[in-house]
């Protein structure tokens, strides 16, 4: 069993789950639903990238720092036009995800309709082979991938610790009522955690379409492994997401392994369904407290 | 004709999945995305009992449903533990765990490739084969299953479930157990979608599992929630309309580059319009709100 | 009032549909209906088909259409879903009254549509189905693509007799394709001697293959077939290269299209796989679907073009044939008795199962 | 001995919180017992123990000769437990009737193979539920309202129609939470006078009431709880007089 090569791989895939999964468990925790338009964010990313540098020749940093700055507007626009009204009219979690559902298949179609079906790649540069680690294999886009995820997810970490739009976040989550009557605004909070999540779920799907290109519906597969993450890890706790991450790519890398590939996809949704009913508050969440009587 | 025979075939399928899934997401508030998955089973069993025994149509009926029914009990216990967003993930987990079972047991499912030559229904002696015979075979169900449902929700029966939508802690204080309720109904409401996908599978004499996806889940859901959540003539409206709106937009002349495209981004642009100013669909009685958000 | 507008609702949209029901077929057009997936996973392929279609079609009918009639074409949209496609096809036989129903590469697919098609007695011709199955689809069940038994054959003896490859690793796209293009390659491989080491699956739309590889690798082999459709394939080549494969690819007829031969192209790995015998620029009528393609879309024709192309040829000499009638059965006849023909595709003829036998090379 | 409800040395943690500090009482037969203390106390959270919402880490409760410690919720109202909620539940969507409907218990028409057989025993004992309903509606003065929803009554209509759902299941202990809490005079005087008739029907009662005057208008006894504990039990004088009890109210 390459050992290495298997512990590269799960480094890989983790990071972007991590980064995927703590963009669904910001809105999450700040809007008590899931959103399934962060899918849809997700694959705009790397379309626009693929505007940016394709169309317009904009350098790939330039590309990058503009996409991201388009996915958090669009993120920006969504939560503007539609959840803020939704949750002005105090309608309840289905009706928002139900919503987010729209917007998803809405703007997946857009991109395939203006982009095409087919692979498009935001490579640059030739094909190499990986960098020779005793044995194992990683490009240096890969390991860019994961300092990239390293690096954000600490950020997020000290941002949310540290500052005051952080700490109001925590505070929105814990109860958005209570927040607003401590002087909080829970609609800005949530304004900041639709641009944070939408800005790193871009991010994310960048990062994955450098490595492996993208097609208009890669955007749901990532969803689902970010919200497997989120739940084996717990939604309020970074560190559980990484870890839950972690612990979902290892199991679809030993699901190959030591099962057959072709059962990836089921692996990772037993694992979710064993936490769900054994540990629905994950790695790291607390025990539900008072029951919610 | 036949073209409009085949397109009410479908819509009735489609009353039945969309009945029964009303029972669980309309009158008892737990929001399911793997009704296709139960649609699926039931397709299964009929197909595989009647490949391999050659067993009588009616047979395969009830076992399918049996067989749908024992599935849902399995997919019903969680729901007494996980709630809300985390019940729709593990509905949405139990969806691809079964089309991967579907898709992935070759020798037994017939995987990717599916199964062809379903022989079609013979009841007492009488095959259903045509068009409009079927049309007839699926409107009697339909008017049964129908029939089931209303009686159960006009039941003190079904004043429990929509009294477990509502509230789910007052109904378990006046002594009714929730739990017990939660898995009947999502074993009667599998067990009705296991009709449908006999119909489908021995109307189409062919099935493979990328005709029970999650997407067809959702499609299930709309039609649900466009249709009316709540009442059941609510989803034979939903049914109707969206099976029948994407056969019109055929005629309506899109240039073909953009056509599908266009007729997602119109469905989804619906459920976004439904959702933000019509919860309640054409005629539902239930807007997924609920007073307490706990319970 | 609600229920009023909703009876209302719902009773414009059966009237409308019988309206549509009722439309009368216009004279001097003849129709035939296209039921490819122009969404979802699969398409690509389905958009490739069409500008092979659309470009044929307009071929014939600025040069004056078939005994006067313009050709048209009624594209549906079945997304891959063998439940669309039946409504499709349904729909194209009893409300547009096509002569003749053309579709796209998944088996399928067409396996839904098959009995509707010999029910009604209209010829479906498959252009890219490659399912052993769909020999014994019916009678008026064609396609112009060689069956997977014949090519994966030829691949097979290929690799052991020319390439010398005695241990090969399968990675195999896990659906109808793959599965049944396995299964003929790993009996003819096995049979004349070689050995298949491992095999490892994708899904379709997988874009990430690092866990398949990781494990394909650990293992000694000298070549992998790889069997998939462009999008995946190409994600495999370029993966394989980032993990440092060295050894040989063998694939399929997928290899040839272009963003398949940029992959192999950019990763210079040697690949292997069949083509219709022909696609030489020195034949006259690949020359011409090259050059009119190119000026018409100003690219080279990706796959799956080309077949688009020759069955909307085929059918119109059938109804050149039967001089304008636009009759199932003449054109079912046509086709079984139809001489040795010479498309953009390569040479072809039916055979009793409507199959057909394009001879099959393999080039590097 | 004529306990109705034992509770025999109970804790409950949340968190590092004690929400009942080794909490013991009885409650007797046909007895109205009212449940005082400070916010926070812990009084809901007993009566979540005792009703099954909320399960206790030790202790044991008994309720007439059956050990009901930490079954479920529903089982415990077969038992003979009925309770009201501090934040008042209906079933808001649901007609006034069919909520009372829903309380009464050993509905033959709940199982779910009576929803096909045995129509006309279900469509008897719905008739005679109805009758009963209409009765207990009456009753309570609000029979004009059988058949709006529970959504539309105001808000003391709303208690006292969950006192009256209590009343429909034929509990013999019911626990009431803040039952008069925030509305009317007139409305405070109906549900009181109901609340003392309740003893001659053979009922218990336990209630949670900040309103003392009530309190020692209604309740034979009266407990007074503070940070899980019980600090202090007796009559109402008793318990207002009690040092402890200034002492807590004090902090």
């Amino acid at each position: 069993m390459p050992l290495i090569q298997i512990f590269l791989n799960v480094l890989i895939h983790s990071s972007n789950y991590v980064l995927i999964g703590i963009s669904i468990a910001l809105l999450y925790q700040t809007t008590r639903f899931l959103n399934f338009s962060i899918a849809a964010i997700y694959t705009s990313g790397s379309y626009f990238v693929f505007l940016f540098l394709r169309i317009f020749n904009f350098s790939l940093f330039l590309s990058i720092i503009f996409s991201i700055f388009f996915c958090v507007l669009i993120g920006f626009l969504i939560e503007l036009f539609l959840f803020k009204k939704i949750r002005k009219k105090k309608s309840s979690y289905l009706i928002s995800v139900l919503t987010s559902f729209g917007v998803y298949i809405i703007l997946q179609n857009l991109i395939s309709l203006i982009f095409g079906d087919s692979t498009k790649s935001i490579r640059s540069g030739a094909i190499k082979e990986g960098i020779n680690i005793f044995g194992a294999r990683i490009t240096p886009v890969q390991i860019i991938i994961i300092i990239t995820s390293i690096i954000i997810t600490i950020f997020l970490l000290l941002f949310l610790k540290k500052t005051k739009i952080g700490k109001a976040m925590k505070a929105v989550a814990n109860d958005a009522e209570l927040a607003n009557i401590s002087g909080i605004s829970s609609d800005k909070v949530i304004s900041i955690s639709f641009a944070i999540g939408s800005g790193l779920a871009g991010l994310a799907g960048i990062l994955v379409a450098l490595d492996v290109d993208m097609t208009p519906t890669m955007g749901m597969n990532a969803l689902m492994m970010g919200v497997v993450a989120m739940i084996i890890g717990g939604v309020n706790s970074i560190l559980g997401i990484v870890c839950g991450a972690l612990l979902l790519s290892l199991a679809q890398n030993l699901g190959v392994w030591y099962f057959s590939s072709q059962w990836q996809d089921a692996i990772a949704f037993v694992v979710l369904l064993i936490f769900l009913i054994f540990r629905p508050q994950g790695f790291f969440g607390k025990k539900f407290g008072k029951a919610n009587i | 004709m036949i073209y409009l025979f085949h397109i009410f075939i479908l819509i009735g399928i489609y009353i039945i999945l969309s009945l029964s899934l009303n029972l669980i997401a309309g009158y008892t508030g737990i929001l399911s995305i793997a009704h296709a998955a139960f649609y699926g089973i039931g397709a299964y069993i009929a197909a595989l009992m009647a490949l391999n025994f050659n067993s009588p149509f009616l047979l395969n009926l009830v076992l399918a449903m049996i067989g749908s029914a024992i599935l849902g009990a399995l997919i019903g216990i969680p729901s007494l533990r996980i709630k809300d967003d985390y019940f729709i993930i593990a509905t949405f987990a139990f969806q691809i765990i079964t089309f991967s079972i579907l898709n992935n047991l070759v020798s037994f499912t017939g995987g990717p490739m599916g199964l062809p030559g379903i022989p079609q229904p013979v009841i007492f002696g009488i095959k259903i084969s045509s068009h409009l015979s079927f049309l007839i075979l699926i409107v009697i169900l339909c008017i049964i299953v129908y029939f089931v449902c209303n009686r159960i929700v006009k039941s003190p029966f079904g004043r429990i479930l929509k009294a477990i939508r509502e509230d789910e802690v007052f109904t378990q204080s006046v002594g009714k157990n929730v739990s017990a309720y939660k898995v009947k109904i999502f074993m009667i409401s599998s067990g009705l979608a296991a009709i449908a996908g006999v119909m489908y599978a021995t109307y189409i004499t062919y099935i493979d599992p990328t005709s029970f996806t999650v997407m067809e889940s959702i499609f299930i859901i709309s039609i649900v929630i466009i249709g009316g959540a709540g009442n059941l003539k609510g989803s034979i409206v939903g049914a109707i309309v969206l099976v029948m709106l994407p056969e019109i937009l055929r005629f309506v002349g899109l240039p073909n580059s953009v056509a599908a495209n266009i007729r997602q981004m119109l469905y989804g642009s619906l459920l976004v319009v439904f959702m933000m100013w019509r919860p309640y669909g054409f005629i539902g009685e239930y807007s997924f709100n609920r007073n307490t958000d706990n319970g | 009032m609600k229920r009023i507008i909703i009876i209302g609702l719902i009773g414009l949209l059966v009237v409308s549909s019988f309206v549509f029901v009722s439309c009368s077929k216009k004279e001097n057009i003849i129709k035939i209906g296209a039921v490819l997936p122009l969404t979802g996973d699969a398409a690509q392929a389905g958009v490739n088909t069409r500008l092979g279609i659309d470009l044929k079609v307009e071929e014939i009918n600025n040069s004056g259409g078939i005994d006067g009639k313009i050709l048209q074409i009624i594209y549906e949209d079945c997304q891959g879903d063998p439940k669309l496609a039946v409504s499709s096809i349904q729909k194209l036989i009893s409300i547009d009254k096509v002569s003749a129903v053309i579709d796209n590469s998944l088996s399928n697919v067409t396996l839904a549509m098959a009995p509707i098609a010999n029910e009604n007695e209209v010829v479906l011709l498959a252009t890219g189905a490659s399912s052993p199955k769909i020999s014994d689809a019916g009678d008026f069940i064609f396609r112009i693509w060689n069956s997977d038994v014949l090519e994966g054959d030829v691949v097979a003896e290929y690799a052991y007799k020319e390439l010398s490859l005695k241990k090969i690793a399968l990675m195999i796209i896990n659906n109808d394709y793959g599965l049944g293009l396995q299964k003929v390659f790993k009996n003819k491989f096995e049979g004349i001697g070689g050995t298949i080491i491992t095999r490892e699956m994708f899904s379709p739309g997988d874009k990430d293959f690092k866990n398949q590889i990781t494990k394909l690798l650990q293992n000694n082999f000298e070549a992998i077939y790889l069997v998939g459709y462009p999008t995946e394939c190409s994600g495999v080549i370029k993966q394989l290269k980032n993990f440092g494969y060295k050894g040989i690819i063998v694939g399929t007829i997928v290899m040839a299209d272009p963003i398949v031969q940029k992959a192999v192209e950019e990763t210079g790995y040697d690949c292997y796989y069949p083509i219709p015998k022909q696609p030489d620029q020195n034949d006259p009528s690949v020359a011409n679907f090259m050059n009119t393609f190119n000026e018409k879309y100003d690219q080279e024709p990706p796959m799956l073009a080309d077949v688009g192309y020759d069955a909307i040829d085929i059918i119109t000499n059938a109804l050149i044939d039967s001089k304008g009638k636009e009759d199932g059965i003449l054109i079912k006849e046509f086709f079984y008795k139809m001489p040795e023909y010479n498309g953009a595709s390569g040479t072809f003829k039916f055979d009793k199962n409507g199959d057909v036998k394009k001879p099959i090379i393999v080039i590097k | 001995m004529d306990n109705l409800l034992k509770i025999q040395n109970c804790n409950k943690h949340f968190e590092g919180n004690k929400a009942l500090d080794d909490f013991s009482c009885e409650i007797n037969r046909n007895e109205i017992v009212g449940l005082i203390g400070p916010n926070g106390a812990g009084k809901s959270t007993l009566f979540n123990v005792i009703t099954g919402f909320i399960l206790i880490d030790s202790g044991k409760i008994n309720f007439d000769k059956n050990n009901i410690t930490n079954k479920g919720p529903s089982k415990i109202n077969k038992y003979g437990i009925s309770r009201t909620f501090q934040d008042l539940r209906l079933i808001r969507q649901m007609t006034v009737l069919d909520n009372i409907l829903l309380s009464f218990k050993k509905q033959p028409g709940e199982h779910l193979e009576n929803v096909f057989f045995q129509n006309k025993k279900v469509k008897n004992i719905e008739f005679e539920n109805k009758k009963k309903a209409l009765e207990l509606l009456k009753y309570a003065c609000i029979s004009e309202k059988a058949y709006e929803l529970a959504n539309d009554l105001s808000y003391g209509q709303q208690k006292l129609l969950s006192i009256i759902c209590c009343l429909a299941s034929d509990a013999q202990l019911l626990l009431l939470d803040e039952p008069i809490a925030g509305i009317n005079p007139a409305m405070i005087e109906k549900i009181l006078s109901i609340i003392t008739e309740l003893p001659k029907q053979g009922r218990s009662v336990i209630l949670i009431e900040h309103n003392m005057d009530a309190v020692s208008q209604v309740c034979n006894r009266v407990i007074f709880m503070d940070a899980g504990k019980k600090i202090s039990e007796g009559t109402s004088e008793e318990v207002r007089n009690d040092p402890r009890v200034i002492e807590a109210y004090l902090d």
